[in-house]
């Protein structure tokens, strides 16, 4: 696949209902060891409420798609994640508006406005220990790779995003519930730079079909 | 896990039925999305205060709606920040034309979801002020980091700013009063067990016998420390001195002193505990004017305590005094 | 065993004193023998309440000490009752002239303890009634056996007596009404836990996850039957159906409905159960007009709950919403 | 010893304090099963504060002594066993009342007092799983032996006493507080009457001196 079309981006966010559903338990045993033990609960909730807004949205452009996960992420998450993940999608309905498909260019400012958002939104950098930490990384491989193609830029993105998510490891977190333990949070993955990881992956997952 | 719950995903929804089939004079509950009103609510030309979080820390904030208190109340799934929709929405139906006060307990969670909430009624019109409430000493204080976590002083601001908005303040005094709580409050806590999230179906943490968390935060963050479980009185020595340290006070000081349990523990220990607390307060120069000991912002059933103390001036204890009508805080009404 | 205390010897003391550092201005503690009496009292001619029984079930009964409600509380050691002597010296400073009423949960130690007490004030000169409350339908009544054991309809009855004591009854008419009040109320109980008395240092019975006590009573004692977790209504449908079955009432009754938590149950499942106890009295014809919900007659930190349900008539609703000004319980004033 | 002197009976309580102290976890575990987990506490508090009042005791009256223990008991026991025992004591001390020795045959009176003290207080009867158990057969035991004197009537006493406190296990409680268990108070031992035995084999070791 060179390009993601709407299909494609719908088979990714249902792909991501079921992803999140699985990595449930797995999301929430991190994050009761440095938060409070819902992050893998969020993640679920939110992304099956998603899966239930797709069928509706079969035909509509990408930048509605991403709009409607958007909102949907918004009103079901809460938490940290909620407005994070929700404002990732609505920056980038805007760069994928009216589109019925992306190009490996396209995907990449899609990728690029939605994680500044996180950045503006958390107030976040790298090595803050969270979600950033595979996102911003993966960003960049993104765009190094972006010339090859869109599977090879993916595959880049994932590589670092999952490199990046197990930086986290022995960081001390700065942002979030993570960073009210202080030292305590070195020697725990961050819940959120896993979830992410694993957002790209889908995404990796979807487009090499 | 042993709960009296029907399911993990009905429970916060069931127990705003019973809040409302039990104190329908006095809060109103309305679905998709959840939140609490006032009976009599919108209350014309007064402030309009709201709140939220995560359930699972009941009575707050739910309990505390009703005249002299909260105006609206969003209650999250538990230990989860609610939504903006849900704060859009009530904050639509608590406004009474004189704005709208949020009050935002400091969890990078809850605040992203205020801002985004108060940018939609701010583009409805409304007007808007955000407080944070940031009183946890068991975290280190630093702009570099979230800062410190909102616990006991909420309960106290929200009273105090209850009474200030009944009174007939404007949005922008009753935010500085608001705020000014939150500079003179400060709150540390302990947990002797852990408590179990419904949908997660185990402890949060492990706390072996013998073993406490020292500055635990509510929704079973770890805390400063773990250490072995100390005498009551050694304990409450250890919460008292990082506030009394922290708050800014001279000897002869008028203070609030709130001796909270997490959801656990008797009310005979906290009064174990509040003896010592009041007597700590006193070698120390202060004057326990007001109190309150009960389990009023809680931990799911986390065994534990968390002690609060207020610098007082002549107005908050004014609105402190004033009556108060809410399912879990009622006086003078 | 993980409690916030210094001894297990020292704790009632200590909590005694708590009390009255923080509610000073309603009640007043006595030691040696241990009690509180109302800060304002004795009040002149108005008949005077009092209770007493083990501590561990608090606020009952001393934090139920005030205008409105009881003017003397005398709590033993955990779990067992206070002493005749105790009971005397209590009864003796709260008279105000016009006799004292006994309020006497029927446990065989708080019965003899208090006709103990009640044989040396009458040697006083002082007029005393005893009522006994036995309102727990998990235990089989008979004349042969030590009959009911008193829970939750003794909260109950003693605001409603309260408020018949401020409104100038006599001796003998609050303490007709308190036994019209036991005569309509019944209670019923189950734990998802064990509490652990502090002497003891380990629970007093195991109950295995996915295990409930049906029936149990505030001590922990044994109830009906052990039985297997259920769903929350399930289960309330189970506590509800002996008391509907028991208690003696018509379609269109009203009644007052009292969820309570045995102090290890948040408040949030307290909710959850209101819900479906209502929807089953309404479900047979009663008029839920009145309510309580929360932890007010507790067992430590046991989890659990306990339903109780009075078919109130016309007194029994004024006194109860008669002002009351306790530690505990307070409105309308 | 053929007389109970009042330095015995001063001996036999203080006896008791330490029994009750050794014996706390025993009935507490008793009391555990069937009733509220105090019994031991309860014996142990009691006959402590009892210990205490002796010195002063030395050489007063043995009515003056059991009156002691009896207020003492009332005012610090509490529960069932402070106003059983307690009225055990009262009335056994209006038998005793000016004696400085105790014939066997006042033994048995100062017995029969304080047993029909605990019956009218109690209201239970020989099968209803109390202290009546022990105490009562234990009674009638004693009376039928007080011809020999007073320690074999105290040997066939204790006898009867462990006996009666054996034959409560399979009894369903009709009394106190085990009552409310019902059908599921059999097959577990009355503390109560494991006390009351306790007591009467304290007196037997006293006079046996
Ligand atoms: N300021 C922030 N910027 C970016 N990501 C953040 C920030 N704060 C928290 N996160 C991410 O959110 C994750 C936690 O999400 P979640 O558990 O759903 O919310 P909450 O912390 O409110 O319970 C963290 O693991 C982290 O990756
Ligand atoms: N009515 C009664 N008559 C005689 N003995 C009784 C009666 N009720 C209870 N008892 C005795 O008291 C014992 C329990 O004493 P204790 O545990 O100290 O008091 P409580 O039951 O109040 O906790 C029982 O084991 C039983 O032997
Ligand atoms: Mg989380
Ligand atoms: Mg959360
Ligand atoms: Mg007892
Ligand atoms: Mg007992």
């Amino acid at each position: 696949m060179t390009e993601l079309d709407s299909k494609s981006v719908i088979a990714w966010l249902r792909l991501l209902g079921e992803v999140y559903g699985q990595k449930k338990d797995y999301l929430t045993d991190l994050d009761a060891a440095i938060g409070d033990a819902d992050h893998g609960a969020n993640m679920a909730r939110g992304f099956a409420a998603v899966a239930t807004k797709l069928d509706a949205l079969e035909g509509k452009d990408i930048g509605t798609i991403f709009k409607t996960a958007a909102m949907t992420l918004l009103s079901t998450v809460g938490g940290a994640s909620g407005p994070l993940y929700g404002s990732f999608f609505l920056q980038a309905a805007t760069v994928a508006n009216g589109k019925n498909a992306l190009t490996a260019a396209d995907v990449g400012a899609a990728l690029d406005a939605g994680i500044k958002a996180v950045v503006s939104r958390g107030k976040a950098q790298v090595g803050d220990k969270t979600m950033l930490d595979a996102l911003l990384p993966a960003l960049a491989a993104y765009q190094e790779a972006v010339v090859n193609g869109l599977v090879p830029a993916l595959q880049k993105a994932v590589e670092a995003a999952k490199a990046g998510s197990a930086s986290t490891q022995p960081l001390i977190a700065k942002k979030g519930r993570a960073s009210y333990l202080g030292e305590r949070s070195a020697g725990h993955l961050d819940p959120g730079a896993e979830s992410s990881a694993f957002l790209l992956d889908a995404l990796l997952t979807t487009a090499s079909k | 896990m042993k709960k009296l719950i029907n399911s993990p995903e009905n429970l916060v929804v069931e127990a705003l039925h019973g809040m409302e089939a039990a104190h329908g004079d006095l809060v109103k509950a309305h679905f998709e999305p959840n939140y609490l009103v006032r009976a009599d609510g919108p209350v014309k030309n007064k402030v309009a205060l709201l709140s939220g979080g995560g359930s699972g820390h009941e009575p707050m904030h739910g309990g505390f709606v009703g005249k002299g208190m909260l105006d609206a109340a969003c209650p999250g799934a538990v230990f989860t920040s609610p939504t903006p929709d849900q704060m859009y929405e009530a904050g639509k139906a608590a406004n009474g034309g004189k704005g709208v006060l949020l009050i935002v307990k400091n969890y990078t969670g809850d605040v992203m979801n205020f801002e985004l909430a108060s940018d939609l009624l701010k583009a409805d019109g409304i007007d808007v002020e955000s407080v944070i409430i940031d009183d946890d000493v068991a975290v280190k204080d630093s702009t570099w980091t979230a800062g410190r976590r909102g616990v006991g002083t909420t309960v106290i601001a929200e009273k105090i700013c209850g009474g200030a908005a009944e009174d007939g303040l404007s949005l922008k005094d009753v935010a500085n009063l608001c705020r000014k709580v939150n500079a003179q409050g400060r709150s540390m806590g302990l947990a002797l067990t852990s408590c179990t999230v419904p949908h997660v179906g185990k402890p949060t943490f492990e706390l072996p016998e013998g073993e406490i968390e020292m500055g635990v935060g509510i929704h079973g963050e770890p805390g400063r420390t773990r250490m072995k479980l100390k005498s009551a009185d050694e304990l409450t020595a250890m919460l008292m001195e990082p506030i009394i340290s922290d708050i800014p006070y001279k000897s002869g000081d008028e203070v609030l002193l709130f001796v909270n349990g997490l959801g656990g523990t008797p009310l005979l220990e906290l009064y174990v505990i509040y003896r010592k607390a009041a007597e700590i307060a006193q070698a120390h120069g202060l004057k326990v004017v007001r109190n309150l000991v009960g389990s009023y912002i809680t931990s799911l059933e986390m065994a534990g305590t968390s002690i609060t103390m207020l610098k007082l001036d002549h107005d908050m204890k004014k609105y402190w005094d004033a009556p108060v009508k809410t399912p879990a805080l009622r006086w003078g009404l």
